[in-house]
């Protein structure tokens, strides 16, 4: 079994309004000096049996379109165990 | 290195400088009109400024000789508080009462982004509204998508719709109806059109202008970043070394929550009367807030633009001038209620600064840092900017496409083929049950939705004790004003003006959003032209006034531009909306068709839908057909004498009575009266027809009014008595009977749309 | 004097004024109270509205459970004070963990606006006494994060003391574990709602006028009581 | 300047519609064999200074208490510089 990390974060030039609401928040409930909160996503993707070359470009692909949107996120791909 | 301020004092001296006008999209005799204004040549922030506001999207130079249509032709009325000109245009609804509402486009971010350009396509609208200190109401959502089976329609399809439900939905306020329509025309040039209504006292509403000298200019609401500045960006590429700024965003985010305050804080420091003048931020931003304020008030304003809070604190001055960050208003205020006005935007945690104030020197003199960059005559940037006759040119494929007859088409000829063509129609894009999208939007949102989508137009009430409420519908067949703009304008009219007396209220004024290709094409500004004088003729004829609207060209993919569609919006008026007139049959009424059908199938959904057709010659618009039908159904309804009502549009008479029967789950029997051939009277889209339905008791009083104004009416059937087995039953179909079971009716028209985004 | 019920403005509170509406209606009084005081200002009972408190980016809730008007309100709520929490205060009541479990996004995943038939399974709630036990009602329900979860056990436990105040019929609109549409608390005075009742109290802006038992109810009940 | 990063997941009991979602369109999409997605978020927060041993705790209760919500939801958070 294989297991790949895909990160997805906004791009630092766009806004994040969910990170700015957090970063509100956790300066009302007492935390000083947070001068930044980014908020993206993970998925954790299993697949059974190994992650071959073909697998694996077909991931890369996906991480770029499906998983993410170009116009607005930059992904990162990590692959926790090529099983 | 630090970015180079061009300051005026410099602009003095280097009056050779080189200065990349053309690629901020200004023509040279343009920059030399820059250059002549200000007997020098202009800094890189005036450049930045007089090219934003002088683009065809701020100044409407291509389209402004056209406007000028809708004031002259101008219907005589009184119902008009503010005209044209201002952010959105205000009605008289009565009682004290004044509305305002407005539609905007916001086509091309929707196409790089579906669901950020969509919300903030609400974003934008809403503060138009609002900056007239009106309390946003309601909104709508006329959209356009390619072929709905083109694989890249799914994409923007699903992320327009959860971008107007994302950021409506949050800001609280109700949809109340829209337009989803599909044509290949659209499928690079998706039209996401976005209009919202507000309503406030007379005495609440407010004008975009700096009076008062002395008075402070206060900006509040987001902080500004580099959103929407592509083009300015070759002004700081020259000057950055290699590290170069911070990347700029593509696409803008819409932040609701913002917006939401920013409503809640205007409306309140609006109401406490803290507030002389205010305006909203979007295309331009700051360069159009302030040179719009000053020029429409003492005619001098000063801001220290470094006082503007950063989202990004690598912002050179003229980007900060030209960015379009959403969620910022400017608001001017008299210096002894500064405290109180900040004391507020405090309370909603909205950030607000002073930015400047107004003077009596004429001049928009902007500092950066204690240094002027910018010294300009207000009204040169906002409003005088260039006008353009451009070239027309009547497409010479008109004839070709007009000769093309839809009487060539095969035409069902037997029941079973009614039956077939009926199905297939029901459930066709253009047609289907549009509950996918509506399902995402709150419709029940501030409690004074009367009637929303599927109804005619939607319809909120406005004041709680009186029940006095206004309805708006939008409309456009985009195919019509194909063959024929000035037409199609006029049709687009006379729907949205049917659709709005259907539901009881009276058509009172208009609003549009005029969407065309490139008026560089002397066809496309053919095509204008001639909707604009369509739209302002019929406008004059029905006595209703357009308040404003917005233009939005290049909607066109290499030279390939989209269908010309004029979407036009009607705002009518009812006293009290329990009066209103439902879609919604009631069993055992008389079922009745208005108006004479003829064979109008030329941009008809049946020659779209099953022949890929489009020719031939567009339907007749009697405006005098239109407004007396108008009038029948308003005074009928207001009698209480109509059960339902339903107009007839697109799709025909067969989609009407399949959406009323549909609504709510009631069958009828209907026959094909004498004389009419089926296949016609079924799918024929001649307009000024409604289909209403009246119950035994009112039956002859509403046939003693339908003589009395000389309304045609054609006996239908009758709604069945209970809901059992529920069909649509049409006899005497080419010597048969057509059985539709309500059941597989809607089934098939729900199934569409599931189909489409899976 | 008649009863003075409570409803709680966030920032980003939408359905604040329909539930004031729909309390002046049933014939109380409504009383704003403002997110940022903790002070209740003396009112009998309280309606948490819905909307989005504070943009709810995070969590739907999340950061509303830290507002001053919380402390108090989870306070009262302890002592008796019957708390009606619709949508987003249903949100806002597991958060503050009034109410177990949690609301999870819809599994379509889109949010929905319907008009919603339920089945009212409990009348002995502080808010539900004017209905019938297997009552079926239609009232608009609109979210997008309105999937109620919790652990088996709790959801038994939940059944087997009949906490289900209300159950979704016909479909499952947002994937809520056994149909979950509303739940009360152990004394019943505690009840959160993903259905909006406060929008079926006319018939010219409802679906119906079904909604309007929930504040019938708990304004028989403090009548009866005689706190007014 | 201190960044620390907090991941949010779902608690493997919990259903995860997205993630399903996921799942289903990298199959509709040709990836093969995926047996399970499941969606996550993730905060990155940056703070001026130094993230003492106060300043951490209060991270941590934040973290539990108002970044995730205990009943649906596990975190972890992570010091990439304390600063
Ligand atoms: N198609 C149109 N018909 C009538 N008025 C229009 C049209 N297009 C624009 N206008 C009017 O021109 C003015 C400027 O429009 P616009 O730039 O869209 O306003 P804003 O600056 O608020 O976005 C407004 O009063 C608007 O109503
Ligand atoms: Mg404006």
């Amino acid at each position: 079994m294989a297991r790949v990390v895909v990160d997805v974060t906004l791009k630092p030039e766009i806004l994040d309004p969910q990170g700015r609401a957090v970063q509100g928040a956790l300066g009302r409930l007492g935390l000083a000096g947070v001068t930044s909160v980014r908020q993206g996503k993970q998925f954790v993707i299993e697949l059974e049996g190994t992650l071959d070359a073909d697998r694996r470009a077909s991931l890369d692909e996906l991480a770029a379109t499906l998983l993410s949107n170009p116009v607005i996120e930059d992904f990162t791909l990590t692959v926790e165990d090529a099983g | 290195m630090a970015h180079h301020i061009d300051l005026v004092s410099e602009a003095e001296v280097t009056p050779d400088a080189a200065q990349p006008f053309a690629e901020l999209g200004l023509k040279p005799d343009e920059y030399q009109r820059i250059r002549e204004i200000l007997e020098r040549r202009p800094t890189s922030a005036e450049l930045a400024m007089y090219s934003v506001m002088w683009s065809e999207h701020c100044s409407y130079k291509s389209s402004k000789v056209h406007l000028r249509s809708f004031g002259d032709k101008k219907p005589d009325t009184d119902v008009l508080l503010v005209g044209i000109g201002e952010n959105a245009g205000v009605v008289d609804v009565g009682d004290g009462w004044a509305v305002t509402f407005k539609i905007e486009s916001h086509n091309h971010p929707s196409y790089v982004e579906p669901y950020q350009g969509a919300a903030t396509g609400i974003g934008g609208i809403v503060r138009d509204i609002l900056s007239m200190g009106a309390r946003p109401m309601a909104v709508m959502d006329p959209l356009r998508f390619g072929d709905p089976d083109h694989p890249d329609t799914r994409r923007v399809l699903t992320g327009v719709v959860s971008g107007i439900g994302g950021y409506g939905n949050c800001l609280g306020l109700p949809n109340i109806g829209g337009e989803v329509v599909f044509d290949p025309s659209y499928q690079g040039n998706p039209l996401v059109n976005a209009l919202c209504v507000g309503a406030m006292r007379h005495e609440d509403i407010h004008l975009a202008n700096a009076t008062g000298v002395g008075n402070l200019v206060v900006l509040y609401g987001a902080r500004t970043g580099g959103d929407g500045i592509g083009g300015v960006s070759v002004l700081a590429s020259e000057t950055f070394d290699e590290g170069g700024p911070a990347k700029r965003p593509s696409v803008q985010v819409g932040d609701p929550f913002m917006e939401k305050l920013l409503i809640e804080c205007t409306l309140e420091v609006l109401h406490a009367g803290l507030v002389e003048g205010i305006q909203d931020l979007g295309g331009a931003g700051i360069s159009c807030a302030t040179s719009e304020l000053a020029s429409n008030g003492e005619g001098g304003m000063h801001v220290e633009l470094d006082r503007v809070p950063l989202r990004d604190s690598s912002l050179t001055p003229e980007e900060i001038l030209m960015s379009e960050s959403q969620e910022r208003m400017c608001a001017v205020v008299v210096p002894e209620n500064i405290d109180a006005f900040l004391e507020i935007c405090e309370k909603w945690d909205v950030t607000a600064t002073v930015i400047g104030e107004v003077t009596d020197t004429g001049r928009l003199i902007i500092t950066w840092h204690g240094e002027v960059i910018v010294d300009v005559p207000p009204r040169t940037v906002a409003h005088e900017g260039p006008v353009y006759n451009r070239p027309m040119q009547r497409p010479d494929w008109l004839d070709t496409l007009a000769a093309n007859d839809p009487l060539v088409l095969p035409r069902p000829t037997d029941a079973q083929q009614v039956r077939d063509t009926w199905w297939v129609m029901a459930g066709s894009p253009n047609l289907a049950s549009k509950v996918w999208v509506t399902s995402q939007y709150d419709r029940y949102v501030l409690g004074n939705t009367v009637l929303a989508q599927p109804e005619d137009s939607g319809m909120i009430r406005i004041d709680e004790e009186s029940g006095l409420g206004v309805a708006i519908s939008t409309d456009c067949n985009g195919r019509i004003a194909k063959l024929n703009p000035y037409i199609g304008a006029q049709h687009a009219l006379a729907e949205a003006y049917r659709n709005v007396a259907t539901t009881g209220a009276t058509p009172l004024a208009v609003t549009n959003c005029l969407n065309f290709g490139s008026p560089e094409d002397p066809e496309v500004m053919w095509q204008f032209a001639q909707a604009v004088e369509g739209l302002a003729d019929a406008c004059l004829q029905l006595g209703i006034p357009v308040t404003g609207g917005n233009v939005s060209f290049y909607n066109q993919t290499g030279d390939v531009a989209i269908h010309p569609t004029p979407v036009v919006g009607v705002l009518g008026v009812i006293d009290d909306v329990q009066r209103r007139t439902p879609m919604s049959w009631k069993p055992g009424d008389s079922i009745l068709l208005l108006g004479e059908t003829r064979d109008d199938l030329a941009g008809s959904e049946w020659a779209h839908e099953v022949h890929r057709h489009l020719g031939g010659q567009p339907p007749t618009v009697d405006l005098e057909a239109e407004r007396s039908l108008g009038r029948l159904l308003v005074w009928a309804g207001r009698d209480g004498v109509l059960s339902a009502a339903h107009d007839v549009s697109d799709g025909g008479l067969a989609q009407t009575l399949t959406d009323m029967a549909i609504r709510t789950g009631l069958g009828a029997s209907v026959s094909i009266p004498d004389g009419a051939d089926p296949f016609m009277l079924l799918w024929s889209e001649t307009t000024a027809r409604v289909v209403v339905s009246v119950d035994r008791e009112h039956l002859a009083a509403f046939l003693a009014m339908c003589a009395e104004h000389g309304q045609m009416v054609t006996p239908l059937g009758r709604v069945a008595s209970d809901a059992t087995e529920p069909a649509l039953v049409v006899e005497r179909v080419y010597g048969g009977t057509v059985t539709l079971p309500l059941g597989e009716l809607r089934a098939v028209s729900e199934a569409t749309f599931p189909r489409l985004v899976r | 004097m008649t009863a003075r019920i409570g409803v709680v403005t966030f920032p980003g509170s939408l359905d604040d004024g329909d539930a004031g509406r729909a309390v002046r209606i049933a014939g109380a009084e409504s009383v704003s109270l403002w997110h940022g005081d903790a002070d209740l200002k003396g009112v009998d009972a309280v309606v948490l509205p819905g909307g989005f408190s504070y943009g709810d980016y995070l969590r739907c809730g999340a950061i509303a459970r830290f507002a001053p008007v919380m402390s108090v309100l989870i306070e009262a709520a302890r002592e008796g004070m019957p708390v009606l929490g619709i949508c987003n205060g249903f949100q806002i009541l597991c958060e503050s963990h009034l109410l177990p479990g949690a609301l999870t996004r819809n599994d379509s995943l889109h949010f929905v606006c319907r008009d919603q038939r339920l089945r009212i399974e409990s009348p002995s709630t502080a808010w539900t006494s004017q209905y019938v036990h297997g009552q079926e009602i239609v009232i608009p329900l609109k979210n997008g994060e309105g999937g109620y979860v919790a652990d088996e056990r709790t959801l038994d436990e939940l059944e087997g003391d009949g906490r289900v105040v209300a159950r979704y019929l016909e479909i499952n609109p947002n994937g809520s574990r056994r149909n979950i549409a509303g739940i009360c608390n152990e004394a019943g005075n505690v009840v959160g709602l993903m259905p909006h009742p406060e929008h079926a109290v006319e018939e010219l802006t409802g679906p119906s006028t079904d909604g309007l038992g929930f504040f019938a109810s708990v304004l028989s009940l403090l009548v009866s009581a005689g706190s007014v």
